[in-house]
């Protein structure tokens, strides 16, 4: 796809890049942000700065494509059923996500860059160590029952993930906060248990949605749309709330269902029926590039392909058999030949490009290498093992499999057991001594090793417990100088990339596929669609 | 005169030895048509493959040798190569052992079950005949997709499961014919005879029973296993089937179906390996069991 | 007499019931993880898990919910799905709308189809037409549903846009638009269900015409529309009938890769999520309600061809 | 008068002759295919012609090719078969040349067939009455109004029982005599000029197949139509036909009016026929018994034995079949048990054999008595009693060798094995007149007789002291019956074998018994030596029967029909009575107020002869003014006749 910039260098328009590249610029410029900025961004997605440069010249003409209103869209995610929710703090999947965007506010959005950005709340503040953050409520914002949103609500929100009897999803991370104190009709506090400069970032979570107080959401939000219809497991259709605090959606409804067979997902959108699909299969990517109307939206995300030796019982415990695990990952052929280039290689740790300056680019790429990885399983004196794979990541399988056929080459005999993703976190994950493990990309590098390797962490699904990593994962928090921040960055980076269970041979990019004639898509590479951001920013063409 | 007293003679002749003309014609071997006797070599072809497969398979299931996924045929990947660059042939080659094999057992297995319950209902009769009943019935009433989804969920995905599941649904369809023969022969004189002889229960089951549902049983056996070939494919379907990286042809058909939209055959031809075996399978039972009212049915004006 | 038959059919009817029930819910508990588990997802903790759990009515042992579960049931409540929290009533009652009108729709037009084609075949039995039946029958049968359902969309949704590829519903169709949206799983469903009643029917009918009574009205000089249409067809009804039950059964209750395939909101697309999520008191609720119908069904066809036979409608 | 009527027939039928023929069979050829496609002949070259108003009987065993000579006046083969040459004219056209809609069009007006089994050939699921008239309404010859009032009129004219509502059932609610009745009638609706009646008596008891007859004859009659009457039983024919042609394996061996082939047949195989004809039941029949086998002590005692199916309830079960019956068989004698379908023969046999445990009384074998149930006897008391089954094609198991099938009762009771067994099973084939190399045959690749021998011989192999016999004559063919009594009887003096040899057939019985049991209705109505049995006095029931067996002369129906005893007796079936006399509602003599409320006393008579009635022995003794006298008593009570059929059940 890059590759048609290169013939006709000078001047290529908008319209010849490819949506999320434009929606990307397009984002920026309405953003104002800076032209060195642009061009970071552009670089980081692969476009060549001459590219770049004759874009931005151009970029006067993403001005002129000004939003405008009207249309509808029907959007299928991957998964759904019975167990849809409309409760925030119960949020696991991307059609709970998309339609808490659509619904509720957050305190916090994320920027494509990830760069924390004030929603319902006006600003932020920490206090000198960051331990205590304060919060300037919007005013003038209310839910579509009418009623006005104050502090109360926000308190109220917030609070349910906190304490004993909570069964937020997102209990264990937000546990860092000790209580939420409302200190004015329009300003609220956090106190902290301990310092942390990535609330804010915290704050942008799916399930920290903002809803009314006593309630549990049931589709009452500030959002940009209000819910018109909830069929759980069928669909939900929403219009636009015309009464929204800022300049509001562009669409008139949108219709969000889900469609779990990935073949019929691409059907739909090919022959219509659907303008949005998350979750493209690799296998469909040149089906939905041929296709007419129809275009493949890549976002580079950190979204692992893992595979997660578990420390603490065997055969993980033994050092050698990690190692033998990480070098038989054939990880370009993952990238080319599965991942169909819509990826990027991994070096056994959870950081990675996307995550901006804390990824540790020096640290050396672990290579495919069979001889060596002969070498370590023989030094482990094993012979073999069982690892439990479940569809968590498009193309973990079939990255198993090509381990599996890799490794019988060496004589290693390498047993795949596939089971069904119902039940697997319950069930398998962290049970079972060789698993496979997806994490959705957190925007910090920090968190992101945090979930997994903070010793002792809830979801520590390697039982790798390393004091110096925790020891880190504190420090560098509150660093402030760039290199001493970076330097701490990658000994973590490379203490998970030598010493964790964890096998990470590769990212997959996050790939859906939408209509052509959608524009303004936001990339955020949090989650599906733009990390679900697109209801209150996509119009038609 | 004389050649007529000669043939009078002959007559009396036959008479005196009791060589009557026997009331039914000898028994008539199984004659199959021609489409049967092609259907038959398909059959056949398959289980060689069965057999000799692996040892003739250009690649092993699980190389992934292709340039790319979905390749057209070239070199010596005669059908081209799947969507992870696997060898298609090879893998339809493998597949036949599993998807096959495992029917076949499944069915087995699923005879000894429903022959086994069948015969006992019908002979015992009685509260026993109406608790597997029951039992059966209930097995019947639920979707089979949906206990093959709660068995494998609850149980995992192994070969066994598979077989033990499959042999369970169709066991109870093969108890109803079972039950329904052994009802029918029970009541014959045969059977009257041997229980008046003093005859034991399992001596009669075993010789005046068992051999006379055999025919019966053998013909519904084909549709059964197809049935099940059927089954495993759709539980591949729902991605519950036979383990990765064994290939198995629903699986298969299932995997490359993306293919299809930019012409690559990858899905097209375990399709057809299924659909060579069962309608062989389906013409055989149909042949064998040649409709005996079409005979009469030809008469009609 | 009769009524008895009939009677006693429903009593079995109802044992089978129980009999599923517990089948269903011994199978469904033994499935790793629960809908606690599910719920939370990749993000559960001990702590929250236990919460949810206690919250969700999960720690009391399984027999008690069983009884529990009986006696709401009993009283007609379904409950309320332990996934969503929604009421079950609510949850299923749209769906099995969707699964009747599915159903409905499809037996209106491949029963008559069928039994007209497999009447016809049986007419002509060894002609090329009745031939061409018979296979073109045979081979719908002998391939996986799904690769015909795929090979249906590709060609007249993907290639030519005739059709939509999924049967969605906005709910405000009416009458040609709801055709039309449902027109890829119909035309599936119909071939599939329509091939095996065509055999059936066929068979049902050539395993009479073997009997004397067909040759006598041969001997009488009926002409063969009127031995087929009076003579085999009154004395095949019984089975031609159970097949139909049965296919309507499997309409009901064994569509899921159908509705898969067209992201159909049917009732048994909502079982098979409902033993996903692990929301026992959903599956129950779909179990029985399958159950119920494949009994009826079973019923129906028993009494029709109680009805059809005259020993059991006028005993001496 | 009726003597008027058929000395017109007779005159009548003369004048026809000279008329044109109407159905005319020239070099008639037909052949089956076998499985190698090569072509096997199964009628060689047949011509005979019928004229109109003749009846033309075609006689013959089965494989004679009778059946399918018969089919092919309707252009119609059995599946299988095909016509190889020949040709058979209607009314001087080609049946077999026509286009097939032609074909369809004679079937049923022109000609029209009466099969043997009417119970099969009537379809199950449409009432009587369409069936009838179905055919006549479908060719256009009547109205469906029309048809239904002529039907009606046939009813009468056959003596069915309510013949404005007959119609209006299904065949299970009538009786196998009445439906073959029925048949005729529904032959007869279109007005055919030509009748084909297959084997239409065989199936039934003698009273029902006499009164048949009598309908048939009447309304060919009546109707003056030709018919081709297709059977194995001379003395049938020789009551029904004008013009016999006798057929043996798809040949005519000889063809000529009645009278010639009855009274002087020329060809050796009529004459066989002839002789497996028995005559007329009468004293002095009876076997002498050779007293070498004899001891004091009976062989099977039954006494005061009660019996039937569903629950018993102190001794009376839910169905009873038979009540109160006390027989005694002595050893290495034949006990002959004669009665109707329904009477409870079989299951006598089935309560000796501890098939069917009795509700009350006793079963003794050589004095000590038997356990009900089969579980209960020992080895040896079960191999002492065996039970021959009626039908041989049911009774061998299809999938086992004759060997097996011998050789295993060898084993079973005798621990017989290998070689020793081996040589056992061909000396029984020997003893039942087989080739030893049987052994090794399938019993579907015997003939009806053959396999009836092996039915005996793996029977012969437990070396029994009773064999109990059911029917195993009735489903043979004359000649071949007659060979397996004959085997019989040197059995029984090679063996010392005691039998119980139950048949409907009177004359078959009489031919080979020592004593006689009369069952009616369950009850033993009369017994005793069967040259007692055969002389009177008579029970009326015994009376019945006798005179109810057909004779090998011409007119014997006509004659017997006009004892106006026969026409009260025959209309009605078995009718079951816990109380009275069960022959109550169908005896010339009947009592009322006294034969349907008291149960008849035993009249004891010379050497063991008993008859149970209420009559007098004088009355017993001579017929005919008794039973006049009594004409007007039993007339009274005309008792719509109510088929019993529990046996099938």
């Amino acid at each position: 796809m890059k590759d048609k910039f290169r013939p006709q260098s000078g001047d290529i328009t908008l319209s010849d890049l490819d949506p999320s590249d434009r929606s990307l610029v397009e984002n920026a410029v309405k953003k104002g942000f800076s032209r060195r900025e642009i061009l970071k961004i552009m670089m980081a997605t692969g476009v060549t700065a001459a590219t770049a440069n004759s874009l931005f010249t151009k970029s006067g003409e993403a001005m002129a494509s000004t939003p405008k209103k009207g249309g509808s869209i029907r959007m299928a995610s991957n998964l759904h059923g019975p167990d849809d929710q409309l409760d925030p703090r119960l949020f696991t999947s991307t059609i709970d996500y998309t339609r808490g965007r659509a619904t509720y506010n957050s305190l916090i959005r994320h920027s494509n860059e990830l760069v924390p950005q004030a929603e319902l709340a006006e600003t932020f503040e920490p206090n000198s160590d960051a331990s205590e953050w304060t919060f300037k409520i919007r005013k003038g914002v209310s839910f579509h029952d009418g009623s006005p949103m104050t502090a109360d609500d926000v308190v109220y929100s917030m609070s349910r993930h906190l304490g004993e009897d909570s069964t937020s999803v997102i209990k264990s991370v937000m546990s860092s906060v000790k209580e939420w104190k409302k200190v004015g009709q329009h300003e609220v506090k956090a106190i902290l248990h301990s310092s942390n400069a990535d609330l804010p970032t915290l704050l942008g979570l799916f399930q920290n949605k903002i809803i009314k107080n006593g309630s549990t959401g049931e589709g009452n939000g500030t959002g940009p749309f209000k819910m018109d219809s909830f069929e759980p497991g069928v669909k939900s259709v929403h219009t636009r709330n015309e009464d929204y605090w800022a300049e509001g959606a562009n669409l008139d409804t949108i219709e969000i269902t889900g469609i779990t067979d990935p073949v019929a997902r691409v059907n739909a959108l090919i022959s219509g029926d659907i303008q949005m699909a998350t979750v493209i299969d690799p296998k469909a990517f040149r089906q939905v590039e041929e296709a007419e109307g129809v275009t493949l939206l890549s976002t580079p995300a950190a979204l692992q392909m893992g595979i997660c030796c578990l420390k603490n019982t065997a055969p993980g415990e033994n050092a050698d058999f990690v190692k033998g695990m990480q070098y038989i990952q054939d990880r370009e052929r993952i990238v080319k030949k599965i991942l169909k280039g819509k990826g990027s290689v991994g070096n056994d740790t959870p950081v990675m490009s996307a995550h901006g300056p804390d990824f540790c680019s020096e640290l050396a790429q672990r290579e495919f290498d069979p001889d060596k990885a002969k070498f370590h399983f023989k030094k482990a004196g094993i012979s073999g093992a069982e690892i439990f794979s479940a569809p968590v990541v498009s193309g973990v399988q079939d990255a198993v499999l090509l381990a599996q056929a890799n490794c019988a080459k060496i004589g290693f005999d390498l047993q795949v057991k596939k089971v069904p993703t119902d039940g697997y976190w319950g069930a398998v994950w962290m049970n079972e001594p060789v698993n496979v493990v997806t994490w959705n990309m957190r925007p910090t590098a920090n968190s992101q090793m945090a979930i997994q390797f903070a010793p002792g962490a809830a979801w520590n699904d390697t039982y790798w417990n390393n004091d110096r990593m925790g020891e880190l994962l504190r420090l560098s928090l509150s660093e402030i100088d760039p290199d001493k921040r970076h330097a701490m960055y990658c000994e973590m980076q490379t203490l998970i990339h030598n010493e964790s269970g964890m096998v990470i041979p590769a990212f997959s990019n996050i790939n859906d596929g939408i209509s052509s004639n959608i524009m303004g898509m936001p990339s955020v590479p949090l989650g599906q669609l733009g990390a679900c951001e697109w209801p209150e920013l996509v119009w038609l063409a | 005169m004389t050649e007529n007293n000669t043939r009078e003679e002959e007559v009396l002749a036959k008479l005196d030895t009791f060589d009557e003309l026997p009331d039914a014609p000898p028994k008539r071997r199984i004659k199959l048509s021609w489409v049967g006797k092609i259907a038959v070599a398909v059959v056949v072809f398959w289980m060689i493959i069965i057999v000799i497969g692996p040892s003739i398979a250009p690649y092993h299931e699980m190389d992934m040798e292709g340039e790319d996924g979905f390749l057209d045929a070239y070199d010596n990947f005669y059908l081209g190569t799947d969507y992870l660059g696997r060898d298609t042939l090879s893998r339809i080659i493998f597949g036949a052992r599993n998807t096959i094999g495992i029917s076949i057992l499944a069915t087995l297995l699923a005879y000894c079950i429903g022959i086994t319950l069948g015969i006992a209902a019908a002979v015992k009769g009685g509260w026993i005949d109406m608790c597997i009943s029951r039992i059966n019935d209930s097995i019947l009433a639920l979707p089979s997709i949906m206990l093959g989804l709660i068995a494998i969920a609850a149980l995992g995905s192994s070969i066994s499961i598979l077989i033990g599941i499959s042999a369970i649904i169709y066991a109870t369809s093969v108890f109803r014919i079972a039950r329904a023969l052994g009802q029918d022969i029970m009541v014959q004189d045969y059977v009257e005879a041997a229980k008046a002889r003093g005859e034991g229960l399992w001596w009669i089951i075993k010789s005046e029973v068992l051999p006379n549902a055999a025919m019966p049983l053998a013909t519904d056996f084909g549709l059964r296993l197809v049935f099940v070939v059927l089954f495993i494919s759709s539980l591949s379907f729902l991605g519950l089937g036979i383990q990765p990286p064994a290939s198995d042809w629903g699986s298969m058909v299932r995997e490359n179906l993306q293919g299809l939209t930019y012409g690559s055959y990858a899905s097209i031809w375990p399709a057809c390996a299924i659909a060579t075996f069962t309608i062989s399978i389906n013409l055989i039972v149909d042949d064998i069991s040649a409709k005996s009212g079409g005979s009469l049915a030809k008469k009609m004006v | 007499m009769m009524t008895q038959m009939v009677l006693r059919r429903i009593g079995i009817g109802f044992a089978t019931l129980i009999v599923v029930s517990i089948i269903v819910f011994i199978g469904t508990s033994v499935l790793p993880g629960d809908v606690a588990q599910i719920i939370l997802g990749q993000s559960a903790t001990p702590a929250t898990l236990a919460q949810l759990r206690s919250e969700l009515g999960l720690d009391q042992p399984g027999y008690i919910r069983y009884f529990i579960w009986l006696g709401d049931m009993a009283s007609g409540d379904l409950g309320t799905s332990k996934a969503g929290g929604a009421s079950i009533v609510s949850l299923t009652s749209g769906r099995l709308g969707n699964t009747m009108m599915m159903a409905g729709i499809v037996s209106l037009i491949s029963i008559p189809l069928s039994v007209a084609l497999g009447l016809w075949a049986a007419m002509h039995p060894g002609t090329w037409l009745d031939r061409v039946i018979t296979f073109g029958t045979l081979s719908t049968i002998s391939v996986p549903e799904f690769f015909i359902a795929t090979i249906l969309v590709l060609v007249l949704a993907v290639e030519l846009h005739w059709l939509p590829a999924i049967a969605y519903m906005s709910g405000d169709e009416t009458g040609w638009q709801l055709m039309k949206a449902l027109a890829m799983p119909l035309l599936t469903l119909v071939i599939v269900v329509s091939a095996q009643m065509i055999r059936m029917t066929r068979a049902g009918i050539l395993n009479v015409m073997s009997s004397p009574y067909i040759e006598m009205a041969i001997l009488k000089g009926v002409p063969r529309r009127r031995i087929i249409l009076r003579h085999a067809l009154l004395n095949a009804i019984g089975p031609i009938v159970n097949v139909i039950a049965l296919n309507l059964a499997y309409l009901v209750s064994g569509v899921v890769i159908v509705e898969t395939i067209f992201a159909y909101p049917g009732l048994a697309k909502l079982m098979i999520d409902g033993v996903q999520t692990r929301d026992l008191p959903l599956v129950q609720a779909c179990a029985m309600i399958f159950c119920a119908t494949y009994v009826v069904l079973i019923l129906i066809a028993d009494v029709a061809s109680i009805l059809s036979n005259p020993r059991l409608r006028h005993p001496k | 008068m009726i003597f008027l009527r058929s000395l017109a027939v007779v005159l009548l039928r003369k004048w026809y002759k000279t008329m044109d023929k109407l159905l005319e069979v020239k070099n008639l050829k037909i052949s089956a295919r076998s499985d190698e496609g090569k072509e096997i002949p199964i009628v060689k070259g047949v011509s005979f012609d019928i004229f109109k108003g003749q009846v033309v009987a075609l006689i013959g065993e089965s494989g004679s090719g009778k059946t399918t000579i018969s089919l092919s006046s309707l252009a119609y083969t059995k599946p299988g078969l095909h016509f190889a040459g020949g040709e058979v004219l209607l009314n001087g056209e080609d049946v077999l040349s026509m286009a097939p809609l032609r074909q369809r069009e004679i079937r049923g007006s022109n000609v029209a067939y009466l099969a043997q089994s009417a119970a099969a050939t009537f379809n199950p699921a449409i009432t009587i009455g369409e069936q009838v008239t179905e055919s006549a309404v479908l060719h256009g010859i009547l109205s469906q109004e029309e048809a239904t009032k002529r039907a009606e009129e046939l009813y009468r004219a056959l003596e069915l029982p309510d013949p404005d509502r007959i119609g209006h059932r299904y065949p299970h609610q009538v009786s196998g005599g009445q439906l073959q009745r029925l048949m005729a009638a529904m032959a007869l609706c279109g007005r055919p000029d030509l009748m084909v009646l297959d084997e239409p008596t065989t199936a039934l008891d003698v009273t029902t197949q006499i009164e048949v007859l009598k309908a048939f004859k009447k309304v060919i009659r009546e109707e003056n139509a030709a018919a081709i009457y297709v059977t194995h039983d001379l003395a049938v024919v020789a009551q029904i036909a004008d013009y016999i042609v006798v057929l043996y394996s798809g040949e005519i061996m000889e063809q000529g009016p009645a009278d010639q082939i009855i009274n002087s047949p020329t060809h050796a195989y009529t004459r066989r026929l002839m002789d497996a004809v028995r005559p007329k039941p009468g004293a002095g029949q009876g076997v002498e018994v050779s007293g070498e086998h004899d001891r004091d002590i009976p062989a099977v005692e039954v006494s005061k034995m009660t019996a039937g199916y569903g629950g018993v309830v102190n001794g009376e079960p839910k169905v009873t079949i038979l009540r109160d019956v006390n027989i005694k068989v002595k050893n290495g004698q034949v006990m002959g048990v004669i009665g109707e379908s329904g009477c409870g023969k079989s299951t006598l046999a089935r309560v000796m054999a501890g098939l069917l445990p009795q509700a009350k009384g006793d079963v003794k074998l050589e004095g000590d008595k038997l356990q009900g149930s089969l579980h209960d006897r020992s080895l040896e008391e079960l191999q002492k009693v065996q039970f021959v089954f009626q039908m041989a094609d049911t009774a061998l198991n299809p999938k086992q060798l004759i060997g097996d099938i011998i050789g295993r009762p060898l084993e079973f009771y005798h621990g017989m094995k290998g070689s020793e067994k081996h040589r056992k099973v061909s000396e029984i084939l020997d003893m039942v007149e087989l080739p030893a190399d049987f052994a090794s045959r399938y019993p579907m690749e015997l003939s009806g007789g053959q396999k009836q021998r092996i039915n005996l011989a793996r029977s012969l192999a437990a070396s029994p002291e009773v064999m109990l016999c059911d029917e195993v004559t009735s489903a043979l063919d004359s000649i071949v019956g007659a060979n397996v009594i004959k085997l019989l009887t040197s059995l029984r003096d090679k063996t010392g074998v005691s039998f119980v040899f139950i048949s409907h057939d009177l004359s078959t019985v009489a031919s080979f018994a020592d004593t006689i049991v009369v069952l009616y209705a369950g009850r033993v109505v009369e017994q005793g030596p069967t040259d007692e049995v055969l002389t009177p006095p008579f029970h009326p029931y015994t009376r019945l029967l006798i005179s109810s067996v057909p004779e090998l002369r011409l007119g014997w129906l006509e004659e017997t029909m006009e004892k106006r005893e026969m026409a009260v007796g025959i209309s009605k079936g078995v009718e079951i009575t816990s109380i009275g006399c069960p022959f109550y509602n169908r005896c010339p003599n009947a009592i009322e107020g006294t034969c349907n409320v008291k149960n008849a006393p035993i009249i004891e008579l010379n050497n063991g002869h008993q008859i149970s009635c209420h009559l007098k022995l004088t009355e017993l003794n001579d017929v005919e003014e008794s039973t006049n006298a009594a004409l007007s008593a039993s007339e009274s009570n005309n008792v719509v006749s109510i088929s019993s059929n529990w046996d099938k059940s």
